[in-house]
């Protein structure tokens, strides 16, 4: 089963898992940190090229364990662009001691379980590559400081990541014993199958299990609890490193697992998949108002960046035909990647920042930083106002895209109100959520440029984190000014994953769902008059 | 879905009945399996209610019966349970074993207690998988769980010198857990055994013809069909022959290397990370706290 | 051949790149030479503009077309597919510019205004330590409204809508150092935040009813505005969505155009640099918003109610930014609510949905630009020589100290009375004509509007049912007229308080300002006389309704549409002279009043500023024959037991309420005591007096009132929306317990909830 | 039904008890260890369930998932103890509610106001491990004073 093909489609992760080893293997031989740091740095270069290399080949081929479509290929990139900026970004100074390596290592580990969770085809597969990301964060969490606050924050993420993983593992066994099936192809099918023949009763239990797991993840509601108090007592890097790295594994396994379980039509589901995200954006903005924390005004805002991207699952559950679908999942993958980015961005700036020779913890300590330190400042308000989705910033054509997504959605389904004006309440909320969270990112703008230091101390940034924060900066403008590459490259991924994964679940013949192909991937006229 | 909300519906109406006109009018429901899943969702609550930590002493006997009696009403919802005797009579004995030995591993004041109480459920479950089939897996819960993570749990709380005199062990944190987590734990677990209900529970024969169906119309060939690894039987014997565990081993190398070797990943990192944990916590940390 | 279209995109392109260039260079470089890439380009943009307008004016409409419009696609900035089956329209993104009279027009205002704010600029801002970013910003900001006009997709209409809106906050906030001013950068985006979640519903409403955001049409689709759908008299839609789509989009152009409620930006806006008041918040991006609904006219006029909406919220806004500007002293504070009184006569005349009415609207806006920014320059003048006061009662009789300043400044508040034949007076009277017709024709005469209206059946049923409701509009729109000729007067009288405050009366200089209280460098001088000039003879470019500005403007396709319709103006041609001389004759009297209550007069500020302060209940109370008659009546004991208690209030209020009354009672008693030969003699007539109760004072109360409502409630109810989230915000905040169990707990629970949520649901 | 199936539906049964119980367990107790025992014992309802999953479709499938649980399990708790010694040489107890620093500014911390007072100011008993090697000699001091451990 396992033949090695297989092996080479997993060459990235394996370069990564034996690169970690290595480097982690190196680190308690006086190995110097900065040499761990270029070694951890190569080992992604090297994933990098080799997901370029062989990777590209494999198309739309699964077996039991692994996908090698598209979709995992999309987020597979996002991860390791993730991982490349996690890798260089960190702060030097943030931390002297001997466990660079560990930490280095452990990142990779991270990471590696990420890219492991985009191709999971099997649900034995997906349990555990969840919990390859999640066991390094455990470790990684308490490595950041020394301090109480740190060790609190490892613990509360321990305790309660442990339980709701309890959670979605009772999900899977539920889904096993509905389906029979640990394939994730073919439990899909069976599922299908099996709400048709009306053995439905404990069907919505498993959905909702399975999705505390990746809720936690995620840091949906109910499930968001944890993230400010976390945040608060991370690092930057570290805080950088759960707002970014499970939100990658929860959206992969939101989007696989329900294109594999054949979105059904059923309002009920919708409904509950529609309310999610409007309590969690809502929830998460609206926490964010008041926080004067730094790190914990990120956290809310990052729960309200989970509410937008359920925003894009709820679309593709709701979504009747392949366009649905389609934008959907491709709408939630260009609203992760720019999120990732000015997230990570966000947090390495934060941490390669020193003022008074401490990391900013206040935002009141930000005050007048654009006197300092310009281009630092810069990016932050390039992060700020991309998060905020102000329009021509990479964040405006994520936000856009869902919300035309759901406006699409509504259309498409006249024939079910319900469904049509649940999308709509999702847009419309989804706007209204975009006009408050405006107010909290424009403060830290405000406080960048606007406001006289508090603090006499002089703020002093490391060169290597303010390079990347700016870099990131500019591939959000990037981004923002030609989108579409990103976009149709997601819808390409969506168009040639979940289509068929959709078709198969819910038994569309092939032809109606070749059609569907072509006419998704057809060129508009205003393009090809340009082309 | 409709099958199973009518049953929720009919719960909440018993529900209501019986705190609107007491007891006598359960006797109205009582033919109806949500009677029996109102009931235990009830006794359960209560009991839980009594065994929570800081609830007064002298309840704990009768939070114990009452858990029992609820557990009771749940297991009438499950078609009864059948087969020779000594496999009924080991399954019942095991079951109540490990539930009774949960319920001493959460409510125990002293928390060595609880740990030997949870290698008690340990065997519970071992023995339960044994009945299943499961030998290699029934063996490792009891040398992994039991010999190691228990005998470790046991080494840290010693080292950590809590036994029960700790007012963390004695009490819960205020009234919040009394009013939401018993309902909430019992709630949980009455819907489950709902759900196993004998009329929303799968067949497992038609379940089989219905996956192999909607694999055939898929056009996924290549996937292997789901449910052909092993006969179809009645009892354990013939359902899992002696050669099995060479089959599982077969799979876990196979089918399964990927996350076997996954799982191997995941334990180095453990282990690298319980290490690092270690080195970076004791010394330099607490002397910087100390400072 | 020639193609304008090549040229379009240097409009905004040059001031892009200016404003890169003097983002690299000018720190290090340019410093003070950062002003010349800023001015270069904008002048290019300037000339460039003027070209375009002429080659605009020199295509007749083609045949079986309605206007001239030409639109050009750069590049499709983003592109969605929808489904082959027509379920889902595709979502497209072109950066497409167009070029018609309209958007000709607006090109050449913006650029010109930026290019003499620029010059005035180099004088004003030469001190400054930021001064390249001023330009930069500056740059920045020319190219995003240049966008904002030029843009033919509502899409790309929002994205330098948000533009603009940032630089604004950045220029509001240029000052930073003053805490005010980054508050109001702040207050000024986030008002404009509930403004454009308007504007984002409305597009995507529109979107999903149009499945296109155009303007023009293309090969596949038939734009929003386009010829096709004009022409063919494909539907608008009417009833509730269409109702809702403008209704957002006034939302938007509220928020912009700083209208009731969401004006309370404006105001506080001033706080930026003065050149950056003249540009931004006078001149052109404030009218943006009141673009948007010229561009949508079709869509308006398929929803009458709507269109009545944008009358009422124009007409109310005018009255009511106009009543408390009576009352400010900041002289900047008077221009802000000027402006958005004349913005709210501008969407009074939208609201009209006549040809000429909408037409009369943009003219206002253009010829509103030049006397605008010339006053508002001319503030920046003063302010400049005072050493940045802008108190009015610190300062006065400047004229001797500032003669260019001075005439050009009269210049401007004559234009912006609306005194013949200055600018201002053409395009108010074109207005008041507008709204006057609006008044007067029924519309059930209109049968032939259901030829051209497209919501046809809607129409019709207005038709049968007519006399009601067109009678209603008629008398709102009457009392809308009446409103307009209030607000002009008004509008004359605060104007030239605020004149003859500044200029004339003894002469007054802050210490501020030190020795060099002088006359602005010819830089900043310039520029004032230029736009002197302009407010002077622009306002004849529309003198003539069949000529000229309006007749250009009407060849925009969205526009023509409109001139399918009876020509209502021609009916009435005899009742616009008697207009035209009611609004010069009310202007002229509010002058005069000015002319009456201050010139000259610098005490009477002070008196005024007694009254403001409530000063005059007492004085009322003090009449020396009226002493002790609240004592008489036993009221002293009654009021010391009262304040015993605690609610001394309660007696206070009734005490005057009762002085006031009994007052009222005997005012034959002290008219006899006053109208006594010498005293009347000696209190030249009482007339002051008498005015000041009888026709100042409630005015002023009028107005400070409003002004109170406008701070505490408006404004209020503005931060309300601000602070409901703020208040959720406390509930999620609470939660936020920081103990691990209750986190599993909210786990559970919640999961159990969505669990019983789906399960109800799914039964209903 | 047969009565294989019968027993693997009540073995789930099992299953979902324990899961509950351990569920109740974590959200009521505050030690630190005997929450992560709870959720071992969720993970040990959630194994039951497997394998009764897994006998019921006659696959092998549950009980390879059960043995990658037991892996998981085993490195949560190396982990999980490292961490819970660590925290305990920080703060000197397991007391979960101990570690609510982080929370949102302004909420006042969770304390205990019915702590029994004859409880709380007890002397903690020492738990004694039986020493290795020869019988040692019975000391009757120890005798009184050993815990009930």
């Amino acid at each position: 089963m396992t033949d090695g093909a297989t092996i080479q489609r997993l060459i990235p992760e394996i370069i990564l898992v034996l690169g970690a080893s290595a480097i982690i293997l190196a680190s308690p031989f006086h190995a110097s940190a900065s040499v761990l740091r270029a070694a951890g740095r190569a080992v992604v270069l090297a994933a990098v090229l080799f997901l370029v290399g062989p990777g590209t080949q494999a198309v739309l081929q699964s077996d039991r364990i692994l996908f090698a479509d598209p979709l995992s290929m999309a987020l597979r990139w996002v991860t390791l662009i993730a991982a490349a900026i996690f890798v260089h970004g960190g702060s030097r100074t943030e931390r002297q001691d001997s466990l660079e390596g560990e930490r280095i290592g452990l990142t990779l580990f991270v990471f590696a379980g990420c890219m492991l969770v985009a191709a999971a085809a099997d649900l034995s597969l997906l349990f555990v590559a969840l919990e390859l990301v999640s066991i390094p964060t455990y470790t990684l969490l308490f490595l950041g400081r020394r301090d109480v606050g740190s060790s609190e924050s490892s613990i509360k993420y321990f305790l309660l990541s442990i339980f709701s993983s309890a959670f979605f593992l009772y999900g899977l066994a539920w889904v096993y014993l509905l389906t029979g099936t640990t394939s994730l192809v073919s439990s899909g099918s069976a599922a299908n199958s099996i709400l048709e023949h009306g053995w439905s009763g404990m069907w919505p239990w498993a959905v909702l299990f399975v999705f505390c797991g990746l809720g936690f993840k995620l840091a949906a509601f109910p499930l968001h609890f944890y993230a400010p108090d976390v945040y608060q007592g991370a690092t930057p890097m570290n805080a950088g490193l759960l707002a970014v790295a499970p939100k990658i594994v929860g959206v992969a396994g939101l989007l696989r697992l329900l294109a594999c379980w054949g979105p059904e039509f059923n309002p009920a589901m919708v409904a509950v998949f529609a309310v999610v995200p409007i309590i969690t954006m809502s929830v998460g903005n609206v926490g964010a108002l008041w926080q004067s924390h730094l790190r914990r005004l990120l956290a809310y805002s990052s729960i309200a960046h989970a509410g937008y991207l359920l925003i894009g699952v709820a679309v593709l559950v709701a979504g009747v035909g392949p366009t649905g679908w389609v934008d959907g999942a491709s709408s939630t993958l260009m609203y992760l990647a720019v999120y990732a980015i000015a997230s990570l961005g966000t947090f390495c700036a934060l941490a390669g920042l020193r003022i008074g020779g401490q990391v900013p913890e206040n935002l009141d300590e930000l005050a007048g930083l654009a006197r300092r330190e310009p281009w630092l400042a810069f990016a932050l308000s390039v992060f700020m106002f991309s998060m905020a989705g102000i329009p021509p910033l990479a964040g405006f054509w994520g936000k856009l895209g869902l919300f035309t997504g759901a406006v699409r959605v509504a259309q498409a389904v006249s024939s079910s109100p319900q469904v049509a004006n649940w999308m709509l309440a999702l847009a419309v909320v989804g706007v209204l959520n975009a006009a408050v969270a405006a107010a909290y990112y424009l403060r830290v703008v405000g406080t960048l440029w606007f406001r006289t230091p508090m603090i006499d101390d002089v703020p002093r940034s490391e060169p290597v984190p303010r390079q990347v924060a700016v870099l990131c900066a500019i591939l959000l403008l990037a981004i923002g000014v030609y989108p579409q590459a990103l976009i149709s490259g997601f819808r390409g991924a969506a168009v040639t994953s979940i289509v068929p994964a959709v078709s198969d679940a819910r038994g569309l013949p092939p032809a109606a769902r070749k059609l569907a192909e072509q006419s998704l991937v057809t060129r508009l006229p205003g393009l090809s008059a340009n082309d | 879905m409709s099958e199973f909300s009518t049953f929720a519906v009919t719960s909440l109406l018993a529900a209501t009945d019986f705190f609107a006109n007491g007891w006598a009018s359960l006797l109205a429901w009582k033919d109806q399996p949500a009677m029996w899943a109102v009931l235990g969702t009830m006794f359960l609550i209560s009991g839980l209610w009594a065994l929570q930590p800081g609830a007064r002493g002298g309840w704990r006997v009768l939070g114990v019966l009452a858990c029992l009696a609820g557990l009771g009403f749940c297991v009438r919802l499950l078609p009864e349970l059948s087969g020779t005797i000594p496999v009924v009579v080991t399954f019942r004995l095991m079951a109540s074993l490990a539930l009774v030995s949960g319920l001493a591993t959460v409510t125990a004041k002293n928390p060595v207690y609880s740990a030997m109480w949870f290698a008690v459920t340990l065997m519970g479950t071992a023995m339960m998988m044994l009945l299943l089939g499961g030998q290699f897996v029934a063996v490792a819960t009891v040398a992994v769980y039991a010999g190691a993570i228990v005998v470790t749990f046991l080494f840290v709380l010693m080292l950590a010198q809590s036994s029960g005199r700790d007012p963390c062990d004695r009490l819960t944190w205020g009234k919040v857990p009394a009013w939401w987590a018993a309902p909430a734990a019992a709630l949980l677990f009455v819907m489950i055994c709902a759900g196993l209900h004998q009329e929303s529970f799968p067949n497992r024969q038609e379940g089989a013809e219905v996956v192999s169906s909607g694999l055939i119309e898929s056009g996924a060939d290549h996937v292997q069909s789901a449910a052909a690894s092993l006969p179809v039987a009645n009892s354990v014997a013939q359902r899992f022959p002696e050669s099995h565990v060479a089959q599982l081993g077969g799979q876990l190398f196979s089918r399964y290397l990927i996350p076997v070797q996954v799982v191997a990943t995941l334990l180095l990192a453990a282990l690298v990370g319980a290490v690092a944990i270690a080195s970076y916590g004791t010394a330099s940390g607490i002397e910087e706290q100390l400072s | 051949m020639f193609e304008p279209l090549n040229l379009l995109i240097l409009v905004p392109g040059l001031p892009l790149f200016a404003a890169i260039v003097t983002a690299v260079l000018g720190p290090r470089l340019l410093r003070h030479r950062s002003h010349w890439p800023a001015l270069l380009a904008i002048g290019g943009s300037f000339l460039i503009s003027c070209l375009l307008l002429q080659q605009v004016s020199q295509r007749l409409p083609a045949e079986g077309a309605v206007g001239v419009e030409e639109w050009t696609t750069f590049y499709t900035w983003l592109a969605v597919p929808g489904d082959g089956n027509g379920n889902t329209a595709s979502f497209l993104m072109d950066v497409t510019l167009r070029l018609d009279p309209l958007t000709s027009i607006m090109l050449v205002m913006v650029t010109f205004i930026a290019f003499l704010v620029v010059l005035f600029s180099i004088g004003y801002m030469h001190d400054d330590p930021g001064y390249w970013r001023f330009f930069a910003y500056v740059s920045l900001f020319v190219f995003s409204m240049a966008m904002l006009v030029t843009a033919s997709n509502y899409l790309l209409l929002f994205v330098f809508w948000e533009a603009v809106g940032v630089c604004s906050y950045l220029l509001i906030g240029f000052w930073y150092k003053k805490p005010s001013a980054a508050a109001a950068g702040m207050k000024a985006f986030l008002v404009n935040r509930v403004g454009d979640f308007g504007l984002t519903l409305a597009i995507l409403l529109m979107w999903l009813n149009y499945g296109t955001l155009n303007f023009h049409d293309t090969d596949a689709v038939a734009g929003i505005l386009g010829q096709q759908r004009l022409t063919d008299q494909l539907p608008y839609l009417g009833g509730g969505i269409g109702l809702a789509i403008c209704l957002l989009l006034l939302l938007g152009a509220c928020g912009k155009s700083a209208q009731f409620p969401l004006h309370v930006w404006l105001p506080d806006a001033m706080e930026g640099p003065t050149p950056v008041s003249a540009l931004i918040h006078a001149a052109t991006m404030v009218t943006a918003g009141v673009y948007l609904v010229t561009r949508s006219s079709p869509l308006f006029f398929a929803v009458p109610s709507a269109q009545l909406t944008v009358s009422l919220v124009g007409g109310g806004t005018a009255l009511m930014a106009a009543l408390i500007a009576l009352t400010q002293n900041d002289l900047k504070r008077v221009l802000a609510y000027s402006t958005v009184s004349q913005l709210g006569y501008m969407f009074l005349s939208l609201g009209t949905g006549s040809l000429s009415g909408i037409i009369a609207g943009m003219f206002h806006l253009f010829t509103h630009a030049f006397f605008k920014a010339l006053l508002f320059l001319g503030s920046g003048s003063v302010m400049h020589a005072m050493g940045h006061v802008i108190d009015m009662r610190r300062f006065g009789g400047l004229r001797h100290v500032m003669p260019i300043t001075h005439a050009t400044f009269a210049v401007g508040c004559l234009a912006l009375s609306g005194i013949f034949p200055l600018a201002g007076f053409w395009s108010k009277d074109a207005i008041l004509v507008a709204v006057h017709d609006e008044g007067l024709v029924p519309h059930a005469e209109m049968t032939s509007e259901v030829a051209y209206r497209p919501d046809a059946t809607f129409d019709i049923a207005i038709g049968h049912a007519a006399s009601d409701t067109d009678n209603v509009r008629a008398t709102i729109f009457i009392w809308l007229y009446r409103t307009a000729l209030i607000t002009a007067f008004l509008t004359a009288f605060y104007t030239f308080r605020a004149f003859f405050l500044t200029f004339y009366g003894k002469m007054v200089i802050p210490e501020e300002a030190g020795h060099h209280a002088h006359e602005s460098p010819p830089s900043m001088a310039w520029p004032l006389l230029v736009l002197a000039v302009c407010s002077v003879v622009i306002g004849l470019v529309g003198a003539n309704a069949n000529s000229g500005l309006p007749a250009f403007l009407a060849k925009t396709p969205s526009l023509a549409v409109l001139a399918l319709g009876p020509d209502e103006a021609a009916g009435h041609a005899s009742s616009h002279t008697m207009i035209a001389v009611t609004s010069t004759a009310v202007a002229c009297s509010g002058i005069a009043l000015a002319a009456f209550l201050y010139l000259g007069r610098r005490d009477e500020v002070d008196l005024l500023g007694q009254f403001l302060q409530m000063k005059w209940l007492e004085q009322t109370a003090d009449l020396r024959w009226l002493d002790g008659i609240g004592y008489r009546l036993g009221l002293p004991a009654l009021v010391k037991v009262a304040e015993r208690c605690g609610c001394g209030w309660i007696t206070r209020f009734f005490g005057t309420v009762i002085t006031l009354v009994v007052s009222v009672l005997l005012s034959p008693l002290w008219l006899g005591y006053y109208i006594s030969p010498y005293r009347l003699s000696a209190g030249k007539f009482f007339i002051d007096e008498l005015y000041q109760w009888f026709v100042v004072l409630p005015i002023l109360k009028f107005s400070e009132f409003l002004y109170a409502v406008d701070r505490m409630l408006v404004d209020g109810m503005v931060n309300l929306t601000g602070r409901l989230p703020r208040d959720l915000g406390g509930i999620v905040r609470r939660s936020q317990t920081g103990v691990v169990p209750f986190y599993g707990l909210s786990l559970i629970l919640g999961t159990l909830v969505i669990y019983l949520f789906s399960v109800l649901f799914a039964r209903s | 039904m047969n009565d294989f199936d019968s027993l693997c539906q009540h073995t789930m049964l099992v299953g979902a008890g324990l899961f509950a119980l351990g569920m109740f367990g974590f959200l009521v107790r505050r030690n630190l260890i005997v929450m992560f025992l709870c959720v071992e014992m969720m993970l040990q309802g959630v194994s039951l369930t497997w394998i009764a999953a897994g006998a019921y479709h006659n696959q092998l499938d549950g009980q390879v998932m059960v043995i990658l649980i037991i892996a998981v399990a085993a490195c949560e708790a190396g982990l999980g103890l490292a961490l819970v010694m660590m925290l305990y040489s920080r703060q000197g107890n397991l007391d979960i509610l101990s570690w609510q620093s982080n929370r949102e500014e302004g909420r006042a911390s969770f304390v205990d106001h019915d702590i029994p007072e004859s409880e709380s100011t007890s002397d903690p008993v020492w738990p004694t491990l039986t020493p290795a090697g020869v019988a040692p000699e019975i000391n009757q001091e120890d005798q009184l004073h050993r815990s009930h451990v």
